[in-house]
């Protein structure tokens, strides 16, 4: 029982680990802002729910889960809010995704100016 | 860690947005130094309150900031001789994380060996905060109160029977629209708000044996009032919690703590001497650590409030003059 | 184990600050301020596990919290000056 | 020998690229997150002064023997706190200035008082 | 009740000004704050009285022992020192409510007094303080409260001179924090008798050093000292009145403390002075400053400005007689401190009185003022002459203290050069009395009356303390120079 506690706490911080990574290299190589924001939001939630349950599988003591399960919660929560509000922003605002080229060289100017 | 030393950018904002994740990157980095109470604050601090301060502050102020630096070399060389003024003292340094550096051997151990028995709480930050160095606490509330006032000074605003009738129809028109606006957001929010200020509470009350207490309490507090104002609007928000109130009740915070030490002067004991609140010593020390830090966060928690209601007003106002004259 | 997710979650940060420093626009710049903060969570915790002090997990809860608030409340002050940006230009 | 002191270099260079902020640049916002970033590493000096190796966060706990040194924590915790009230206050200032001239640029300020005397 | 007045001394304002948020009126607030001004004033008497009857006083906070816990410590130099801003502090206020109806919008006065105890109380407190870091923290309370008030100001220049100060400020109080992280780091302690007696071990390490590096320019950056002296003139000038009465008073007068307690007792004597070529250092810089500062206030039309660099010159003056380093030099030092507080004070208000009638502190307003405004003038002539040192004043005494104590060092080109800094005082005063007495009024200045009697009571009052303790000398002279002697270990 201990063994398999064991593994599978170990797959689900792996798995974890690797949902983080492909997301951080959707950031950094994705072309645009919503794609980029796809690979983030999209990878995010999951990943942290993964390494959340990882980790509550290895201590399972009472007020530690409990508080895991708050983060995971909350996580839950805020963070599709937050791509959500930050989606809308920048839809908000005409910041078209990139059909054509030079149209986010305007914005890119524009936002730096 | 190093990364964050290209902060060296013209657009404001990207600034801005870098020093959130200085914050928190400083903050991960107490927590790996063992300091968690010092990340807690940081994070809510560093990452939180300044960086939302500085981003109303730039909204008033516009982003861009000018090409032109002056005295760069001067600059440069003032930093450099400062720099390796460091760097030679840094040489006959202990070396980090040697259990036998003086830092360690003098006046540290009484904390951690005897803290228990003299205090009677579990985290030696707290204990120490609150009742070693009480009067160093003091000090830091009352230069929290100051910087509340300071801002009130500076940025309060008259407010006329006409702003509060403008208030109250820009009210109306809040309601009509928020069904459309930001739906979501609501909705989490108001779901999320008891929530944050019951954490507020656990913090503030479990600061004797974890990390936490009356300032991050107070700062966490804040940030709920905050996120509420944001979202709702700050004539709503002004509506709920009156402002007069607020600096009374930030007045109240210190007076608490003050009055803690008043007590203790009164018993014949010296100033913040706890013991004097209950018969056994120890009881009394908890009663006074629970004081205190119960005035720490009042205060906090209203400052902030405070400082970002006028931060916020203020901008409101200018927004409504540039209104009115287009 | 823990290690090893450690260290992923190390190269996601310096990955999101990167993405920071050089995001053409701005909502790239929150995008990765926002993924940072979520990483720092969840470094925070593992951090925890990994000293073998599981209990400062409130510190954990504390950034998620104040991640979402400053997100927000940077999302509804950029809105604002943007705003007032293109009333600029308009004139 | 360098190992041992490699910390505290990091340190001082994050101090001075705070400090240069502060010195160099015109912005008034600007010279305030500078300002921020040169206390916020003091702090972190505080704190690496602080850690001891093998030692854990100085919560009392059952079966630990080494604890890092907590003194270094309350003083920054204190410092936090000046910090944060500093920077509010120079905000505010910032935004007074801006009203009452328009800019926020250093030289650009010198300029109008130079035309005001 | 007697063994807590250390910590009263402190805590009395600190604790009133919060309580200034709850009464309502403008007029009650200014009362109280007097009141409580007075009681600090009283109370830092008293504790002159214990300590020159019964030595040093020491009171632990909370009843934890020194270096662990926070100590008060007051000797003699402290029982000066809180002296000083106390009785200036109440004298001050007592002009306050009628000089602050013109400057400062009606709905900020109560924050204006808040603010004001709040800065008396952190000066209070690093003076009474004998904890390192506790320095630090009080530092901060006086001088975010002294941003706030000089940004009171009515000019917009005001803002712009409070940034300065704000920004130079925190870069000082930051240095401080560093230094004293460098000191706790080498020797495990944060308490200054604590350290004073644990530096000698470690006293040949470039940390230490370092330290001591960084807390002399912290500090000295707070002082003004000459080339860091930038942000004061225009804060000093743009503030409101009272608020450039209370500081030019006080200010700098704490950071000359800490400058003398962090040389003197933390460092010690010889390691101060052989560390560094500090002693030729400040003795180039201090009368650099006198020089530098003096030709500036001679071109100055701003007779606020002109007396903000004068302030510059006397820190200079204050500094000579540091780095002479005998018990004779720093008895001039701890005498000039008191003595230019007191004419400082006097100046200062006597010139919030002239805002009050004709609205501004330009040298071209002041053209008759004499006939006009005759007891205020005269004040500011008192205390003009006190400034430049003529005998019967008090700049005549600690003139006479700093120069036999350069002859005594055998510096006479030092001697020379402070006496012809004395001549450029003239001038200057010159310049005002001029103005006022031999030219004739300006067109439409017939209605300007004498000032009301609330400003002329406390510049009175400052002015004759000015002429009584130039002529009887004993109790300053006596603390001072009890003072000197405790810090060169001397017993008196």
């Amino acid at each position: 029982m201990d063994t398999l506690i064991n593994i599978s706490s170990a797959l689900f911080l792996l798995l974890g680990s690797f949902l983080c990574v492909s997301g951080g290299v959707g950031i950094l190589r994705f072309p645009d802002f919503y794609t980029r924001m796809h690979a983030v939001g999209v990878t995010e939630t999951l990943a942290t729910a993964m390494i959340l349950i990882g980790l509550m599988l290895q201590n399972p003591d009472g007020l530690v889960v409990l508080k895991l399960m708050i983060i995971l919660l909350m996580t839950l929560f805020i963070s599709p809010t937050a791509s959500h509000a930050l989606a809308s922003a920048a839809v908000h605002n005409n910041l078209m995704p990139e059909l054509d080229k030079k149209e986010d060289n305007e914005k890119e100017t524009s936002s730096n100016s | 860690m190093v990364a964050i030393a290209i902060v060296r950018m013209k657009d404001l904002f990207a600034v801005i947005m870098l020093s959130g994740i200085y914050g928190l990157l400083s903050a991960s980095f107490f927590v790996a130094m063992d300091a968690v109470d010092v990340a807690f604050t940081e994070a809510s601090v560093g990452a939180g309150i300044s960086t939302l301060l500085m981003l109303v502050a730039i909204t008033m102020t516009g982003r861009s900031e000018n090409p032109t630096r002056h005295k760069p070399v001067l600059a440069l060389a003032v930093v450099i001789v400062t720099g390796s003024l460091l760097i030679y003292g840094t040489l006959d340094m202990p070396y980090f994380g040697l259990a036998q550096d003086p830092v360690h051997l003098h006046v540290a151990p009484r904390y951690i060996n005897d803290s228990m028995q003299e205090v009677g709480v579990p985290n030696i930050v707290t204990s120490v905060l609150a009742s070693y160095r009480a009067f160093d606490t003091l000090g830091e509330v009352v230069v929290i109160f100051t910087a509340g006032m300071g801002v009130l000074a500076l940025l309060s605003v008259v407010r006329r029977p006409r702003d509060i009738a403008r208030d109250i129809a820009k009210i109306d028109s809040l309601n009509k629209s928020m069904h459309e606006e930001h739906l979501i957001l609501r909705i989490v929010v108001k779901i999320l708000i008891p929530f944050i200020l019951l954490f507020a509470l656990y913090v503030q009350f479990h600061g004797d044996f974890g990390p936490g207490g009356g300032f991050q309490a107070g700062v966490i507090f804040a940030a709920a009032i905050i996120l509420y104002a944001m979202l709702f609007g700050m004539s709503t928000a002004r509506r709920v919690i009156n402002q007069s109130f607020i600096q009374l009740f930030a007045a109240i915070g210190v007076l608490l703590y003050g009055s803690v030490g008043v007590i203790s002067l009164l018993n014949g004991k010296n100033f913040l001497d706890y013991s004097v609140l209950s018969d056994d010593p120890i009881a009394g020390q908890h009663l006074g650590i629970l004081l205190i830090e119960l005035g720490v966060g009042i205060t906090v928690a209203s400052v902030m409030v405070i400082i970002f209601f006028n931060f916020a007003c203020r901008k409101d106002d200018q927004q409504n003059i540039e209104n009115n004259e287009s | 184990m823990l290690i090893a997710a450690t260290i992923a979650i190390l190269v996601v940060m310096i990955m999101a600050i990167v993405r920071g420093i050089m995001g053409p626009t701005l909502y790239d710049r929150i995008l990765a301020v926002n993924m940072f903060g979520t990483k720092t969570v969840l470094l925070i915790s593992l951090l925890g596990f990994v000293m073998g002090r599981p209990e400062f997990l409130d510190i954990a809860i504390v950034y998620a919290l104040i991640n979402f608030i400053s997100v927000i409340g940077v999302l509804h002050y950029s809105d604002a000056s943007i705003f007032k940006r293109s009333d600029q230009q308009k004139k | 020998m360098i190992l041992g002191l490699y910390n505290y270099w990091i340190v001082v260079v994050l101090m001075m690229v705070g400090f240069y902020i502060v010195i160099a640049h015109g912005n008034l916002i600007k010279k305030i997150v500078g300002l921020s970033i040169f206390q916020t590493s003091v702090f972190i000096f505080y704190i690496s002064m602080a850690k001891v190796d093998g030692g854990t966060a100085p919560i009392l706990a059952e079966g630990i023997q080494q604890y890092s040194n907590p003194l270094p924590h309350v003083l920054i915790l204190t410092a936090i706190v000046v910090g944060i009230a500093t920077t509010a206050l120079g905000l505010a200032l910032a935004v007074r200035i801006k009203e009452a001239y328009g800019s926020i640029e250093e030289e650009e300020i010198q300029e109008k008082d130079n035309l005001d005397c | 009740m007697l063994t807590h007045l250390p910590i009263l001394q402190v805590i009395v304002p600190l604790m009133a000004a919060p309580l200034c948020l709850f009464l309502t009126r403008s007029r009650l607030v200014w009362l109280f704050a007097l009141t409580v001004s007075g009681l600090a004033f009283l109370i830092s008497s008293l504790l002159l009285q214990q300590v020159m009857n019964s030595g040093t006083i020491i009171y632990t906070l909370g009843g934890w022992d020194a270096p662990w816990g926070i100590e008060y410590r007051i000797d003699y130099l402290n029982a000066l020192l809180l002296l000083v801003i106390t009785a200036v502090s109440t004298v001050v206020l007592v002009a306050a409510h009628t000089s602050i109806q013109h400057e400062i919008p009606k709905d900020k006065h109560t924050l204006f007094y808040i603010l004001y105890l709040l800065s008396l109380a952190g000066m209070l407190g690093i003076v009474a303080t004998g904890d390192a870091f506790n320095v630090f923290v009080f530092l901060e309370i006086s001088s975010l409260s002294a941003y706030a008030l000089i940004a009171l100001g009515k000019d917009r220049r005001a803002l712009w001179a409070s940034y300065q100060y704000l920004i130079m400020g925190t870069i000082g109080a930051t240095f401080i924090l560093i230094g004293i992280g460098l000191m706790y780091q080498m020797t495990g302690t944060l308490n200054m008798y604590d350290l004073s007696q644990r530096l000698p071990e470690v006293e040949n390490s470039r940390t230490v050093f370092t330290a001591f590096a960084f807390v002399i320019v912290g500090v000295c950056l707070k002082l003004a000292l000459f080339p860091l002296h930038l942000w004061l003139p225009n804060a000093y000038a743009y503030a409101p009145s009272i608020v450039t009465a209370f500081f030019a008073a006080t200010a700098t007068k704490v950071a000359v403390y800490l400058l003398i307690r962090f040389t003197f007792s933390i460092f010690g004597l010889s390691f101060s002075f052989t560390a560094l070529p500090l002693q030729a250092l400040f003795v180039v810089l201090g009368l650099l400053g006198i020089f530098v500062a003096s030709f500036a206030a001679i071109y100055q039309k701003n007779v606020k400005h002109l007396f903000a660099y004068s302030s510059i010159a006397q820190i200079g003056y204050m500094i000579v007689g540091f780095s002479v380093s005998t018990a004779t030099g720093l008895t001039a030092t701890l005498l000039h401190l008191f003595n230019h507080a007191l004419m400082k004070s006097a100046l200062f208000l006597a010139l919030a009185a002239v805002v009050y009638r004709i609205g501004s502190a330009q040298l071209s307003q002041f053209h008759g003022l004499g006939r006009q405004m005759p007891f205020t003038m005269a004040a500011i002539v008192i205390g003009g002459l006190s400034l430049i040192g003529v005998p019967l004043t008090v700049g005549f005494v600690s003139k006479w203290y700093l120069v036999l104590a350069t002859i005594e060092n055998g510096w006479w080109p030092v001697t020379v050069l402070i006496l012809l800094g004395s001549l450029l005082a003239i001038v200057y005063v010159w310049r005002i009395v001029e103005a006022a007495y031999f030219k004739p009024p300006l067109a439409g200045s017939e209605g300007i009356k004498e000032a009301p009697m609330s400003f002329l009571i406390p510049v009175w009052t400052l002015v004759i303390a000015n002429i009584y303790f130039g002529i009887d000398t004993r109790l300053s002279v006596q603390v001072a120079q009890a003072a000197a002697q405790s810090l060169f270990g001397v017993s008196p």
